[in-house]
């Protein structure tokens, strides 16, 4: 591409206009996106929106990881996969949706699990990262991957009619296992295989995690670091909550860590939470 | 003593489905002040009608429970220990992993 | 359709399992939202998550209603329109991608602009309103046409880093003029096409009409009649507030309304309010 | 009177774009209770930098202004005759009708 106006190519200026029209954002807001790459881990619930509004928006680079096939029974939530894509991987499925809504943008498939044996490696290519898988040990896991990779996550879940969402490790906030240093037994761990989910309470909770995320990449306002939003679907009701600052005693991002990149490659995530990292 | 007790994120399941609680909780003697200590063990007794283990572990909450109180971590209020007013507003809430 | 449980098909049970098995929702929700109709106005910014999320939930006829024309500066925040479809009609393009995401509900296609003169007709064949345009006068002739079928009507708005929604006109609550009695000042209405605004702004807001038109359209719930939800996207602060009741001395919904089928018809909306029914 | 004032839709612009103030506001005399009249005249004096007609109209907001003490239309709470109370939170939001 070249380049003219602020790093900004006469194509970006048209599709981007309304974008370059704020004050709060404007061109330095749109060459932020432009040059930012972004990682969603899981192309569900969660990720359908996050990875349609990333695409649209303009980040230069959109990663995508996941190892599912799109099944008929997801349709009802994951609205980034056209029915023709029944039984083909979910990557490959958003990837052709955001494709076809932004050409410009550089869109990586990473058609395989999120694991700690390659996790360092995937992460590693991004900027920011955004949480938006189904279980609990891939959310350890990406946590740890994050802190030691020192990159912000946009972490969101969802599971019946209630949603949740923050940033972990984001200008000196707190990280997944600062608020959680101990795993919750596996019987308090529902799943949305297991108790349902409304289709658009991730949609809700997607959407604000691709906000918090084009925030973050593109430098602007303030993001839900150090809080938590909580989302009562049923009665309509957001409470937003301050929580606790980042530990010094966390095994993760504490003073006196433990973790180190040679011992989570080889850290057992599904027997420490004794839950499989799969919603299956 | 006043209190707006609300459970979510799967907990209400644990006191009948009932997720806002308008309580009134009175302190062990008259003149000390309630505490989170003493209202989680009247919690257990007195709303929690079903696994208890989902919602306790020893005298605390269970690992994956955030509590608030007025839209704050309870961490950063004194945790456990910590004195409740009048109308104060808490939250239970057990954090979720799905999507 | 052959229907078997409960006025479920084998197909719809096996498509929509993670609604069914929540206990808020279930079969009951599902049946009604497959009964329902729902006429969304506008298949922009607010409406491309809109048309999504109602499509992949399985309401049972969705309308969509709009006359413009895809134009490749809206693609940064209207995720339903591919780049294929620039230029040809919104409805179109909305249609054809909420049909490839569900082909099993009934889509109907108004490619006209929804005006006081085919209004009554148009939102008479529908149980729930869906307003996501992106205009003053059209903000008012939507509402007083619900008013006059007895239509509840979900409205949302967005404009720079900001957004609002409510409900009007639903069980007993207020309508827009029962808020806003007097036009603003001309001066005083910002359009996205002047001021920008920023694309998944008005995604978080689409995504919560959604949730309230699904609320409302399953009989489930608590909707935000009567409360205004109001996004700061900058700070990621949302505030739920209490609105006013329904007025009695509204024109449109109070006990000596004025307002009737045939003078509705002939209501100049764009000399009341000042402003264009289009935000060009 | 301490207050927090915040200006939503459009109306930071009229305060140099500054959405939240911290204000401290006298009642006219020490006895009196200061009303939401006395605070319109005080917010368009001391707050509004330009085009005050964006704000107010006659001695009340502007059409397609709503104004919102504590999270609840003033309407509801006495409008323009109200009386405010130290640490309340008045909000000014102005109506979009983007899309
Ligand atoms: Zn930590
Ligand atoms: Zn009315």
């Amino acid at each position: 591409h070249n380049t003219f106006y602020n790093g900004l190519t006469p194509g970006m200026i048209y599709r981007y206009s309304r974008h370059l029209l704020l004050p709060d954002f404007g061109v330095e807001g749109q060459k932020n996106l432009s040059m930012s790459s972004i990682l969603v881990v899981g192309a569900g619930g969660l990720g359908s929106p996050v990875v349609l509004y990333l695409a649209s928006c303009g980040v230069g680079c959109l990663g995508i990881v996941d190892s599912d096939v799109v099944e008929l029974n997801n349709l009802h939530r994951q609205i980034v996969h056209p029915e023709a894509y029944v039984g083909q991987a979910k990557v490959k499925s958003a990837a052709a949706t955001c494709r076809a809504i932004n050409s410009s943008i550089n869109i990586v498939e990473h058609n395989e699990a999120l694991q700690a044996s390659n996790a360092l490696d995937i992460i590693n290519k991004y900027d920011v990262v955004v949480d938006a898988t189904d279980n609990l040990p891939s959310r350890y896991m990406i946590s740890d991957c994050c802190v030691l990779l020192d990159k912000p996550l946009i972490s969101g879940a969802a599971l019946g009619l209630e949603g949740q969402l923050t940033v972990y490790h984001h200008k000196g906030g707190p990280c997944y296992r600062c608020l959680f240093p101990i795993p919750p037994p596996a019987a308090a761990c529902q799943r949305c295989s297991d108790s349902g989910v409304l289709g658009v309470v991730p949609g809700v909770i997607g959407c604000f995690q691709a906000l918090e995320a084009i925030k973050i990449a593109s430098c602007i306002g303030e993001s839900l670091s150090g809080k938590l939003l909580i989302l009562d679907a049923l009665s309509s009701r957001v409470r937003i909550v301050k929580l606790r600052g980042r530990s010094l005693h966390c095994v993760s991002c504490g003073e006196n860590a433990t973790l180190s990149q040679q011992n989570f490659r080889t850290f057992d995530y599904e027997g420490f939470t004794q839950s499989p990292m799969s919603d299956k | 003593m006043h209190l707006t007790l609300e459970f979510g994120g799967g907990l209400d399941l644990l006191c009948q489905s009932v997720k806002i609680h308008q309580v009134d909780v009175a302190p062990k003697d008259e003149n000390a002040k309630l505490t989170m200590r003493d209202l989680l063990a009247w919690v257990r007794s007195s709303l929690i009608k079903e696994r208890p283990e989902m919602f306790m572990k020893g005298d605390t909450v269970r690992p994956g429970v955030l509590v608030l109180v007025n839209d704050c971590d309870w961490e950063l209020c004194g945790g456990i220990d910590m004195e409740l007013e009048e109308k104060d507003v808490v939250v239970f809430i057990s954090t979720l992993h799905g999507g």
